[in-house]
This record gives C-alpha cells, sequence and structure tokens, in this order.
C-alpha cells in the first residue's frame, strides 16, 4: 500500500520549521519515519503536509556529557542509543530498551525524537526516559523549553507539544547508586508489544533510596507506577519488597486489550516483569 | 517552501539516478521503477517482511519505508551491488552452498541484512545471526539454511582476512 | 461494541429533555466538527474530524433522532458516519428521568464499527467512540447547566 | 516405442546406488539467480503503457450494498476506469461451481454484487495511470451499505434461522457427505472404552512473502488475451476464467514469470484477480497490472478450512482403536472457490498412520462472513491428521498410557504395506514404526520424561508431544466425482519434453509451476541420468507459457505432484528420446543399437570405442535429415504425458478411491516448556523422521521438509485469523498476523528413512506439504505440560493470552 499524497515542506532552519508546523495545522513533522510512515502507507493516518526535520542541524544524531546530564539529540537513531557508550554506561534501561525496539533495520532509521513525539504508549523509549527522569528539549516558534517527561505524555499519541514545536533531544541527569532493567515481552519484533517495564532504583547497603518505574501498554498513555515507587522507598529490596511492588504497580492498571493479550493478561504480564525487573536487579547487587 | 514534484538524485550501487518525483514516493518503488533494480522487492505494508531491504549510507534499512526524498543525495546499495565481475559475494556463495533460498523472494532483502550483519560483527554466533534477520521474513527455508550460510560465509571472509 | 454512560445535572428532567431533544443543541457539541448542518428537527449532517490524538479521520456524518417519546423521556439516537475505508453505524439509546433538580441523561450505545480503522485500531477504537459520545453529552449538559 | 510396464520394471533401479546423477544433493543451479537479484518475478514483467488496479475493499463482514457512486473516483485526473459487480455480472457468468445444486446455484463473481460478504471482499476495481493514482481512486467510489446480520461460525450457520449468505442457494450449506466405512457402529458397541472429544482446527492462511498478481494485455491483432500471472494451476484455471468470460481458452494466453515467490497452495483461488484484470485490458485495450498488497492478500488470498470434529473412538481396554465415528464441519467462508473439494480431500488419510477400518464420517461444509478459503499447504489433511494426533492423545489419557505406547500399537505395520486404507486409498509402502522409533530416539523421549517428572517437581511446565502426518501426493481428481458425478475431470496426468537443440543440448519442459522446489535443477537430474551425462547439458525451460511451453490440463505444481508427475513424464520422454539417438547412432556409426550407450553428451559404442557426440547427432536428426534412417521423422523430440494407474481409479458406492498416488509420511515430536507466570512457550526440542521415498536431490527433499515444518510451528503458534462478532477481521496484517521469524525457528532435528514408493514409477514421493506435523506435537506437547494445571486444550492455534484465561478461569 501506498500513502495519499501530501505536500512537502523542506525547512532550511529548526526555527523555520517551528513556523511551518505552527502555521500549517494538518502538517506532521517527519523524522525517521518508521512509526509515520507505516500508518501513513496503510492510509490510517494521512497528514495533508509534511515537515522534513530530519537534516535541520540542530537535531542531528549525537550524545554527549554536560557535567552531569547526559544530552541526547532528536535524530539518534535507536541503534545509536543501544550501542553508545555513555548512554550503555550510565543509562543502561534506556540502551536495553532501544536494544528491545524492532528489528534492526528499524533501529537503524527510527530515532529517539520521533519515538517520544508519536505519544504512543508501545514505544519502549518512553518507558526507559520516564524511569530515567529525562527532560524533552523542545523548540518552538518563540524559543527552546524544557519539558519534565512525567508532563508530556497526556493522552493515546497526544503529547504536550504546543502547535509548532519540535523535539530538538533529551535531557537526562545522571542517576547516582543507580540500577537499572528493561525488559519486554513481545510475540514478534515487529508486532506491537504485549507489555514492558522499565525500572531505575537507587540502591544503598541494599536499600532502596529512590525508584522511578515506567509501564509500557499499561494504560493509554505510558505511565509511571509512583504509588509502587513510593512504597519501595527505604525499603530494603527483598522477595517480599518485591512482590509487593510488582502488585502496587500493576493492581489498578487498565491496559488496552487485542486479539494477543486481554487487559486481565497484559495486567499480568507487567506485574511478572515488574517482579522480574527487580530479582535481575537483586541478583545484580549481590554479585 | 512547499514543494509538488521534487527533484531527486540517487547513488545507487556507484551510479547517479535523478527524477521529479511525487513527495509520497516511497524508497522502493524509486528502486525498481525509475533505476529499474528489480532484486529489492516488496512483501508487506507494515515494515514487517524485510524483502525490501538496502544499505543507506551502509546501514540496512527497509526501503518501503522512506520516501525517496529522504534519500537524496545519499548513497544506497542494493543486491545488484553484491556480486563484482561475475564473483559471487561470500554470503551468496554461502547462501548457494546451503540451498538457503527457494522461492528466492526474500534473498535480496536477507542478504542485505547479513550484509549488514557482518559489516560489524564478524563473527556473529548463531543467535546474534537470528537476531540479525529477525527483520526479514522467509516462508520457504525455515530459515535454518539461512542461518548455517551466513555463519559459513563470517568464517570464510574471516580465514579470507587472514590470509591476506 | 456496546458501553453506557451516564451524567447527573443539577436542572430539571423536562430541561435536560428539551435541551436533548433540540438538534441545534447538539449540533453545537459535536466533537471535532468541521461543518454542520441541522436539515430539520430530527437530523444532522455534520463532517467529524474524530480520531485520537494526530490520528483522525473525518467522517461524513448523519445524526437522526427516532422514537423520541416525550412521556417517558427516550429517544434513539443514530449516527451513521462514513470515511474513506472506515465506517460507524452507532445507535444510542437516550434516557432523562429523575427529580426537579437532580436529573439523569442516560445512555447506551451500541456501535458497529467496520473497515481499516476497526480493523488494525482494534486496541483503542472502543475507547475512542466511546468518549466522542461522552464527550458530546458532557458539551450540552455543561451548556444546559453550567 | 517402449511399452511403461517395461520401463518401470528395467528403467528404475531399486537404490540410490545405482543412480549416478539422480539421489545426489546437487547445488541449485537456478538459486543464483534470485541470489544476484536477477530473478523475474511477476511484479518486475514490465509492459510499456500499463495502467494499474486497485481494489475497492468492503468493510463490513455482510452488507447489503445500496448504491455505488463512482462519480468522485471518475473525476480524479489519472483515472481510466471504474469496474463494479454490477457490471461484471451483465459480461460474464458466475464461476462454475463443483457443488451440485442447490449449493451449486450460488453466483461467484470477482466483484460483489448486490451484497458483500466478507471484510475485504473486493466491490469495485480500479483503473488509473499508476499505483499511487489507482490506490487514491479506490477510496473515491462511495459505496453505501446497509449492513446485515453476520454469521462467523460454521455450525451457527447451519442451524435454522441463521443469516443466509447466498440467497439463491437458500441455505449456508455447501455440501454433506457421509462415509460409512467399515462398521463403526459394531466397533463402538463392541469397545471397551468410547472416548470422546472435540477438536478444533483454526483459520490461518498460505502467505507466501511474494503476493499474487496478475499482467493483462490484449493483443487486437489476434483477438487474444495474454496473461502473466502467478496461479499454480494454470490450465486448470483457465477454463474457469474462460467459461466465466465466454470465451474460448484458446484466445487467453497463460503466462507464469520465470520466478514465483511462493505459493504453498495460496496461488491457486487467485484467478479472480485473472478474470477482472483480463477482462479490464480487453475493455481498455491496454496493458493492466494489479499485485495484491499484503492486507489483500490476508484477508481473501487463501484462508485453509477451519474445522470442527465431534469425534468418539471405539477403544480396546489395550489401547488398540477399533474404530472412529464422527461429525465434521468446515468453515469454508463466503465463497467455496475450490471447496467443497476439502471435503473429501481429507479422506485421502482417513485413518492417519493408523491401522482402524472402521471409521464413519458425516462432514459438512457451511457458507460464512470470513474469507475465501481454499488449498493452504496440507489442505485438508491436516485438519483430519491432527484430529487424530489429539484424539489418540486422548486415548492415552483415557487409559493412562504413554502416548506413545498408544501410538506404536496402533501404527499400521511394515508387513501390511501396501496398505488399503478403509477408504480403498493405497499407502504406498512405508516403515512407520521404524520412523516413529527413529523419532523417539531423536528427541530423547524416555530422557525428556524423565527431566519432565524432575520439572514437575519444581513447578516447572514442560511438556512432550508427538503426531504424525500423511503427506499424501499427486492427488486423482476422481474423488470430486464423490460430491458430483459430473464434475469433468478424474485421474491425474502431467507432460514432459525432452529434446536436442541443433547445438546438441538437452532440453527439457514440462507443464509445472515451479515456486521456490527447485524443478530445474531436479528435472534436470533425471535427463541427467537417462543420458548419463552432466547437470550442465541439460537446460530447464523456467516458468510456464500455454503457447510455447508444454502443459497438459492439470498441469501445475500443486498436491505435492511435480517430482512424482513431472518427473515421471520427463523419465518416459527422456527414454524415448534416448531410444532415437540411439537409433541414428546405430545407423551412423554403421553398429548395433544394443552395443551403443549414452554417456557424457555423447553416444559411445561399449564395443568399439567410437564416440559421436549429441551435437553430431543434432546435426543429422535437424539439418542433414536425408541420412537419417529411412523412414525416420526428422528432429529429435520427445514428448511423453504420464497419467499414472491409481488401482482404484473411480469412486464406488460407498464413496472409496484411491484418492493420490503417493503417501509419504513425517512423524514429528516436540518438547515445550511453558512459563507458569507467562504462559509464553518455548520450543526445546522439535525433531522430524520422514519417509520421502526416493529422494531425486536430497538436498531440495530437506529443504520442502523444513520448510512444511516451519508452516506448521508458526501455524500453531502464532499465525490466527480472527475475526469479531462483526465479521471484522482483526489480523488484516503482518501487525497482527503473525508469522514465525528466525527467532520463532528452533533448531530441528531432521531425519530421512527411505523406503521406495511402491507406486510411482521413480520411487519417489510427492513432499513438502507436511504443514501440519508440528501442529499436533506441539499442541500435544503443550497440553501435556500444562497437565499439572489441568488444562484441556481445544485448538490447533495456541496463545499464551488464551492458555493464561485458561488457567485463570477456574
Amino acid at each position: 500500500m501506498r500513502p495519499r499524497p501530501f505536500l512537502l515542506h523542506r525547512p532550511n532552519t529548526l526555527k523555520e520549521a517551528s513556523e511551518l508546523l505552527y502555521s500549517h495545522e494538518d502538517a506532521k513533522p517527519l523524522a525517521g519515519g518508521q512509526s509515520l510512515i507505516p500508518m501513513m502507507k496503510l492510509r490510517i493516518y494521512s497528514p495533508e503536509e509534511i515537515v522534513m526535520i530530519g537534516h535541520l542541524p540542530e537535531m542531528q544524531p549525537g550524545v554527549k556529557q554536560e557535567g552531569s546530564t547526559i544530552v541526547i539529540n532528536s535524530m539518534t537513531t535507536h541503534d545509536m542509543v543501544h550501542h553508545n557508550e555513555l548512554i550503555s554506561e550510565y543509562l543502561p534501561v534506556l540502551s536495553e530498551a532501544a536494544a528491545a525496539i524492532a528489528d534492526q533495520q528499524i533501529r537503524n532509521r527510527g530515532t529517539i525524537g520521533g519515538n517520544i513525539a508519536h505519544g504512543d504508549p508501545s514505544t519502549n523509549l518512553s518507558a526507559a526516559l520516564l524511569a530515567l527522569d529525562a527532560k524533552v528539549l523542545a523548540s518552538g516558534k518563540d524559543g527552546q523549553r524544557e519539558i519534565p517527561i512525567d508532563e508530556f505524555f497526556l493522552d493515546l499519541f497526544t503529547t504536550a507539544l504546543e502547535p509548532g514545536e519540535i523535539i530538538t533531544g533529551f535531557k537526562v541527569d545522571i542517576p547516582k547508586n543507580s540500577r537499572q532493567k528493561f525488559m519486554k515481552i513481545t510475540r514478534s519484533d515487529t508486532a506491537f508489544p504485549l507489555a514492558f517495564v522499565a525500572v531505575n532504583i537507587q540502591l544503598s547497603d541494599g536499600v532502596v533510596k529512590d525508584a522511578r518505574i515506567g509501564l509500557g501498554v499499561a494504560a493509554p498513555t505510558p505511565i509511571r507506577a509512583t504509588e509502587a515507587e513510593e512504597y519501595l522507598k527505604n525499603k530494603q529490596l527483598n522477595q517480599e519488597t518485591i512482590l509487593k511492588t510488582a502488585e502496587m504497580a500493576t493492581k489498578d492498571l487498565e491496559p488496552p486489550g487485542d486479539v494477543h493479550a486481554s487487559p486481565e493478561y497484559r495486567k499480568n504480564l507487567l506485574n511478572v516483569l515488574m517482579k522480574r525487573c527487580l530479582n535481575s536487579l537483586l541478583e545484580e547487587v549481590k554479585q | 517552501m512547499m514543494e509538488g514534484l521534487v527533484k531527486v538524485s540517487i547513488d545507487i550501487n556507484g551510479k547517479k539516478y535523478t527524477d521529479d518525483v511525487e513527495p509520497r514516493l516511497l524508497l522502493v518503488d524509486f528502486i525498481r521503477d525509475i533505476a529499474r533494480l528489480k532484486g529489492t522487492h516488496i512483501g508487506c505494508d507494515t515494515t514487517s517482511c524485510g524483502a525490501c531491504t538496502i544499505l543507506i549510507d551502509g546501514m540496512s534499512v527497509k526501503s518501503c519505508t522512506m520516501f525517496a526524498v529522504e534519500a537524496d543525495g545519499r548513497k544506497i546499495q542494493t543486491v545488484e551491488s553484491l556480486a563484482t565481475d561475475d564473483k559471487l559475494h561470500p554470503l551468496q556463495e554461502a547462501f548457494w552452498e546451503h540451498h538457503a533460498l527457494q522461492c528466492g523472494y526474500c534473498t535480496p532483502g536477507m542478504l542485505m541484512s547479513s550484509t549488514f550483519l557482518l559489516s560489524r560483527n564478524s563473527d556473529p554466533t548463531e543467535e546474534e545471526i537470528r537476531e540479525g534477520i529477525a527483520g526479514n521474513i522467509c516462508r520457504c527455508t525455515g530459515y535454518i539454511n539461512i542461518i548455517k550460510a551466513v555463519k559459513d560465509a563470517a568464517g570464510k571472509i574471516n580465514a579470507g582476512k587472514e590470509t591476506e | 461494541m456496546k458501553f453506557e454512560g451516564s451524567r447527573e445535572v443539577n436542572t430539571s428532567a423536562q430541561a435536560v429533555w428539551d435541551f436533548l431533544t433540540n438538534p441545534n443543541n447538539m449540533a453545537e457539541c459535536l466533537p471535532d466538527a468541521k461543518s454542520h448542518e441541522v436539515v430539520d428537527d430530527k437530523t444532522i449532517k455534520a463532517q467529524l474530524k474524530v480520531g485520537v490524538g494526530f490520528i483522525k479521520e473525518v467522517f461524513d456524518s448523519t445524526i437522526s433522532y427516532s422514537e423520541v417519546t416525550p412521556d417517558s423521556k427516550d429517544m434513539k439516537i443514530k449516527i451513521d458516519a462514513k470515511a474513506k475505508a472506515n465506517t460507524a453505524t452507532i445507535n444510542i439509546d437516550v434516557h432523562v428521568d429523575g427529580a426537579d433538580s437532580a436529573a439523569k441523561l442516560q445512555w447506551t450505545v451500541d456501535a458497529v464499527m467496520a473497515g481499516r480503522l476497526a480493523s488494525i485500531g482494534q486496541r483503542y477504537i472502543s475507547k475512542v467512540s466511546d468518549k466522542v459520545i461522552e464527550q458530546a453529552f458532557e458539551c450540552m449538559m455543561s451548556k444546559l447547566a453550567p | 516405442m517402449p511399452q511403461k510396464a517395461e520401463l518401470v520394471v528395467e528403467k528404475a533401479p531399486e537404490t540410490t546406488a545405482a543412480f549416478k546423477y539422480m539421489g545426489t544433493p546437487v547445488k541449485v543451479a537456478e538459486d543464483l539467480i534470485p541470489l544476484q537479484g536477477k530473478g523475474q518475478y511477476l511484479d518486475d514483467v514490465e509492459i510499456p503503457g500499463t495502467l494499474y488496479m486497485a481494489y475497492t475493499l468492503s468493510p463490513y463482514g455482510h452488507a447489503k450494498i445500496k448504491k455505488i457512486d463512482t462519480s468522485k473516483c471518475l473525476e480524479l485526473p489519472g483515472v481510466h476506469y471504474v469496474l463494479t459487480g454490477e457490471e461484471l455480472k451483465a459480461n460474464m457468468d458466475p464461476y462454475m461451481q463443483i457443488a451440485p445444486p442447490p449449493s451449486g446455484n450460488l453466483k461467484d463473481y470477482p466483484l460483489a454484487v448486490d451484497k458483500v460478504r466478507y471484510y475485504g471482499e473486493p466491490v469495485a476495481a480500479v483503473v488509473a495511470s499508476n499505483a499511487y493514482i489507482a490506490e487514491d481512486a479506490a477510496e473515491l467510489v462511495d459505496v453505501e451499505y446497509e449492513p446485515l446480520p453476520v454469521v462467523t461460525d460454521a455450525e451457527d450457520a447451519l442451524k435454522e434461522g441463521s443469516p443466509v449468505l447466498h440467497d439463491s442457494v437458500g441455505n449456508n450449506l455447501v455440501w454433506r457427505g457421509v462415509w460409512d466405512l467399515g462398521d463403526a457402529e459394531k466397533a463402538l458397541k463392541e469397545a471397551d472404552y468410547v472416548v470422546e472429544d472435540t477438536v478444533k482446527t483454526h483459520r490461518y492462511a498460505a502467505v507466501p512473502l511474494e503476493t499474487s498478481g496478475v499482467l493483462a494485455t490484449y493483443d487486437q491483432s489476434v483477438d487474444t488475451i495474454t496473461v502473466y500471472s502467478v496461479n499454480q494451476m494454470p490450465m486448470f484455471s483457465l477454463p474457469i476464467i474462460c467459461g466465466a468470460l465466454r470465451m474460448p481458452p484458446s484466445k487467453f494466453r497463460m503466462i507464469l514469470p520465470p520466478n514465483v515467490g511462493g505459493a504453498f497452495g495460496g496461488k491457486i483461488i487467485n484467478f479472480t484477480h485473472i478474470t477482472v484484470v483480463a477482462y479490464l485490458s480487453k475493455l481498455l485495450k491496454a496493458p493492466v497490472k494489479y499485485v495484491e498488497n499484503r492486507s489483500e492478500n490476508i484477508m481473501s488470498g487463501t484462508h485453509n478450512n477451519e474445522r470442527i470434529f465431534h469425534v468418539k473412538l471405539a477403544v480396546r481396554k489395550d489401547g488398540r482403536v477399533t474404530g472412529a465415528y464422527m461429525k465434521a464441519v468446515d468453515n469454508c467462508g463466503a465463497y467455496p472457490r475450490y471447496e467443497p473439494a476439502g471435503a473429501v480431500i481429507w479422506a485421502q488419510v482417513v485413518p492417519g498412520i493408523y491401522d482402524v477400518q472402521n471409521v464413519y464420517v458425516d462432514f459438512s461444509q457451511a457458507t460464512t462472513n470470513k474469507g475465501p478459503t481454499g488449498p493452504v499447504r496440507g489442505y485438508s489433511r491436516i485438519q483430519h491428521n491432527f484430529m487424530w494426533e489429539r484424539m489418540m492423545n486422548r486415548v492415552a489419557q483415557k487409559l493412562n498410557m504413554d502416548p506413545a505406547e498408544v501410538r506404536r500399537l496402533n501404527l499400521i505395520k511394515a508387513e501390511q504395506m501396501p496398505y488399503e486404507g478403509p477408504s480403498r486409498t493405497i499407502y504406498d509402502g512405508g516403515d512407520y514404526h521404524k520412523a516413529f522409533d527413529t523419532l523417539l530416539d531423536t528427541i530423547e523421549y524416555g530422557k525428556w520424561r524423565e527431566k519432565q517428572k524432575e520439572a514437575r517437581k519444581q513447578g516447572k511446565l514442560i511438556g512432550i508431544g508427538l503426531s504424525a502426518v500423511i503427506d499424501s501426493g499427486a492427488n486423482n481428481f476422481a474423488q470430486v466425482k464423490i460430491i458430483n458425478p459430473h464434475f469433468p475431470a478424474s485421474g491425474s496426468m502431467e507432460v514432459g519434453l525432452v529434446m536436442i537443440d541443433q547445438f546438441g543440448t538437452l532440453v527439457a519442459r514440462t507443464g509445472t509451476t515451479d515456486q521456490g522446489q527447485s524443478h530445474a535443477t531436479t528435472f534436470g537430474q533425471i535427463v541427467s541420468e537417462v543420458f548419463n551425462t552432466g547437470p550442465e547439458n541439460v537446460v530447464f525451460q523456467q516458468g510456464f507459457d500455454s503457447i510455447s511451453n508444454v502443459w497438459a490440463a492439470f498441469s501445475g505444481a500443486y498436491a505435492s505432484r511435480s517430482a512424482v508427475m513431472a518427473g515421471t513424464a520427463l523419465y518416459y520422454a527422456a527414454i524415448r528420446l534416448k531410444e532415437k539417438v540411439l537409433t541414428i547412432a546405430a545407423h551412423a556409426l554403421g553398429e548395433l543399437e544394443s552395443d551403443l550407450e549414452a554417456k557424457d553428451a555423447a553416444v559411445v559404442s561399449m564395443k568399439t570405442d567410437k564416440k559421436l557426440p549429441l551435437g553430431d547427432i543434432a546435426t543429422l536428426a535437424w539439418l542433414d535429415v536425408n541420412k537419417l534412417p529411412e523412414d525416420m521423422e526428422p528432429g529429435l523430440v520427445s514428448y511423453a504425458v504420464y497419467k499414472p494407474d491409481f488401482t482404484y481409479n473411480m469412486p464406488d458406492e460407498k464413496k472409496r478411491v484411491n484418492n493420490t498416488l503417493t503417501y509419504s509420511y513425517a512423524i514429528h515430536g516436540t518438547v515445550v516448556e511453558v512459563d507458569p507466570e507467562t504462559y509464553e512457550m518455548k520450543i526445546l526440542k522439535h525433531g522430524v523422521v520422514s519417509d520421502p521415498g526416493f529422494m531425486i536431490n536430497p538436498l531440495v527433499v530437506e529443504g520442502q521438509e523444513m520448510g512444511a515444518t516451519l508452516h506448521g510451528i508458526s501455524a500453531a503458534l502464532m499465525e490466527n485469523l480472527e475475526y469479531d462478532e462483526d465479521g471484522i477481521l482483526l489480523t488484516s496484517n503482518f501487525w497482527d498476523y503473525l508469522v514465525a521469524g528466525a527467532k520463532h525457528m528452533p533448531d530441528i532435528d531432521m531425519k530421512t528413512i527411505v523406503t521406495r514408493s511402491t507406486s510411482s514409477v521413480l520411487g519417489v514421493r510427492g513432499v513438502g506439504e507436511g504443514g501440519g506435523g508440528p501442529i499436533g506435537s506441539i499442541v500435544n506437547a503443550v497440553e501435556d505440560a500444562l497437565q499439572p494445571l489441568g488444562i484441556k486444550l481445544l485448538s490447533s492455534n495456541l496463545s499464551a493470552n488464551e492458555l493464561y484465561s485458561k488457567a485463570n478461569k477456574k
């Protein structure tokens, strides 16, 4: 299948791109296109105008350390996120999440900015960035702003980006004494995932000082398990607390259902993944 | 600026192809219908099957999930680039040796994914090969012979390197 | 696909009923209407841009009232909506009752979604149609009793 | 000319060792073409000025078409034409139906007329100057529908009061037939136990990686339509199409490009596309191309028969099954395009691999609001094989026996071969016990049973499952006469042509349509063998062409018939040609024919060592023809049509007939582990032991068996066509219709044991359709794994989601 026609814009600057997107309500930015183009080919989504942004200088792939912060540019591909040394070292949950996206070809082309801008609860990186308390760097016609990831996902396919705003990158403070894990269950690499979980806990002498948990395909948006995070704080990580955390993280969820997973089954998977993530971190600590 | 037809110029296998195209023209259609290189195939609508896999600036991508305009000014390799002077690429040799194809429809995509894999990992394990071709569907062979062929080709390429 | 909803309003059942049965009020509350036209006292034609987030389709829709029964305050609303490769047929049973300043509006929906979005968007489609209808009633009730 | 009977005895040696070129894993020369991206598949065929067609599809499962407005569509620049069912109805006849009336009264057109009956049914066909515009235009066809009640379940469809799909039929019954073979009633009465259960096989599709497609052109100068298609049985489809279009087959040229991207049965009922595109090309006097997109291929490109069985087995105390009584209902979707053939084709494998002579089957097929069904790898037999394998496990459970033991007890014995089944199928040799025992060794059955005990103590869910398939091949079309005695087809045939060109090159042609089965190399080996010369001297013509290539009316690659049918025809043709070559050489050399032999592209005298190259013989035969023996016809062309004797060639009043010429078989064993929390299933071990008969090229045969194994694994664990209650297909593309990838395919331990086929000339059996083998072993293994949870499985498709819901229902 082939996409419906659209008008193409190839702006020269980020500012120009923002202005275009602001003034053309039905325009959509195109980054790596790995989410967008398949939807356009199936004709379930057909923007009237496309604004190419992948070539803009401000967006070019790159990961760098600025003091205690890692900055990831928007066009950094999943494959780059997966293999980047800084990310593997300091933000392994993000690296693991990127590695688990679809297949090699899609990881070679899909970008972190496009992935997050999509506002889809089934994108791996959203859970990882929630767990890492990332900041989304957005550029609009009135300038730059930082949006805390907690405030970014508003509803299904709906984000906090204002008209004309484009994600230029992400900032993540390097967590201290952090243990991180990403786990996912999917029937097939390019299929809609069944469930995934991203965990980032700060440990001191086996006691959890802080915890952030991102859940995927758990709700209309990527979400955190805030109650469970609260519970886990200042607790020793052990079988009992792990079970309780998993239960609290999932008990009130109403995940979407489809032919591959009922809401109940998805809930169960999230619970199991939650336990497995924490258990695997517990194992790591023991070693 | 807003554009109707767009001039696109793409280097495919060392040859430059230029045409005015609709912005929505998929790269795979550019390769097949404008460059008239028919080795790159279409097998699905959802970026799942990998029959259209090519290398763009050395990276494997699915050419059905890119617009031709996105490839403007870039270098592409398709399956037609693998054999040189009628000499098969080691991967092609190994696919032949192991009967790693039946209908051959997935084969160009499989070869391009494998080429990328070996460019990055010269000695992949069986598991790494499975991961490397996870984005390519084959309905005929059951994959086992493909995995064997990729492993074998890696061995031969490495042996070749050592003797150089 | 079936779902239901209700809303309590600080006004009389009669006021709710009168407001609801006037298609002009409904027309003002159609979510994401690109255009609308009240054809007669039982029919609205509208172009509705419905979807989730940025994924939206424009549906040519006909909304018609039938079996309007003032005595029991029951009526049926039928929505026939058609877009490229997608159609929806939605039947809503509406009932109003309740005391003077505590009316209750109740609706039950039976929706048949057909086409590509119904096939591909199975995970979300029930939530969307549920939400669209709820929004329309919410909008009307808040106009009636802000 | 030699008689066939003599050939069988004299020329087909008993053992592989007797052959030089056949029986060896020759590398597949034609693989080199697609390997370099040089293959020519349908979509690669280009004709200047080609227009493109796209369909407008039904969004509903069942709805009345109230009005079609094409005005907006026609306004779009680049649009040439819009075709609707109304126009087709006025200009063509509905397709021939296999079933007799009343269901034979069904009116089937390639575009919906008056109403749509399944989700994705083509409603209009739009022709435009390119594929992009055609797709845009197809969306602008404005169809007004009135939704109708939907029926998706076959048993519901046969109930009184169910929505009726085809008014001209009056109800949803396609065909019903009863087989009363032996005395099942008596067996049940006398049984120690009656084991009863319901078994269900699910709906999945062939999904070859290349979808179906058509390119048609109309040549006014000769008033002929030329169609390039990927149809697997072009000459069988031709009368169906030409009958509907009211034109003589001789004015309709069928071509298959040299490469077809897989088929697996899924490229047979695509004659609907061919009809529409051919019609349009003639109407518009322009080449028209259509290539299915993946969604179209999944929605309507051939689903397999979804079947429900209600079974009672008569069982003796010792585990011997003495009879079977069953009611089976097929859900054959909205249009029975190849059905009800599936309602008899199962009878190729009535008792499976087990010695059961008393079988009663009451079989019905129903139309429903799902996509049309047709042959899918293992067509109609895998359902039946699956039923047997599930029921064997039920017997084991009932008697508290090891399921392997129950099977061993009931297997047909080697000394019973050739075995005549209750429906007069003749199983052509084999050693089922040896294959079965080899399989148990291969998967280390005993060891895994021990491991399973240990695992259960630790709360792990490990299960072991076994299953078998009879992979019947080279069908006898007479079986369709069970459905309709007037159906004009019986037996089987295939044609081979072998010639030597002017330069002495051997050329071979046959009517089969290669879709990845390596015909060129395999058939080249046969010709090589006869002429005792290397395959480099043989050219096999790839692709099919009803004008320039050979064909028989049943020609094609389906029903695992190519090696058996075309192989034999070529073998005969080659032998006939060799006779002529030797005669010419004897005349030229002045020697006795009996002193000469063909060798290395020449004829050599065993007496004098004199040698005459084939090139020289070709010169005599084609050019210097006055030097030929007196009265000899010039040229070096030999043509043979092979029509096998099935012994029981036609059905009798009890519906008994030998349905097929060869019956290869495979035993599968699977060890699975089910995750007790997520219910994900992982195959720890999978073994296959098959008996393909003599293998002309073991590399190719093993490739086919491996592919069939993949299809079975994918069908059991992934592929599922699921419809909602409104008849909307929820798995309409590869995001939701999941097919196995490299990560899903476990290592397969594959072994072959070879016994010659007693019924085929070369000793080969048809292979490659045993797609159902792993389905039974996987379902049995998963149920075995879940035994501690007391979960019983019903269907041939498993998902973790379903297992979870079963585990948490109690």
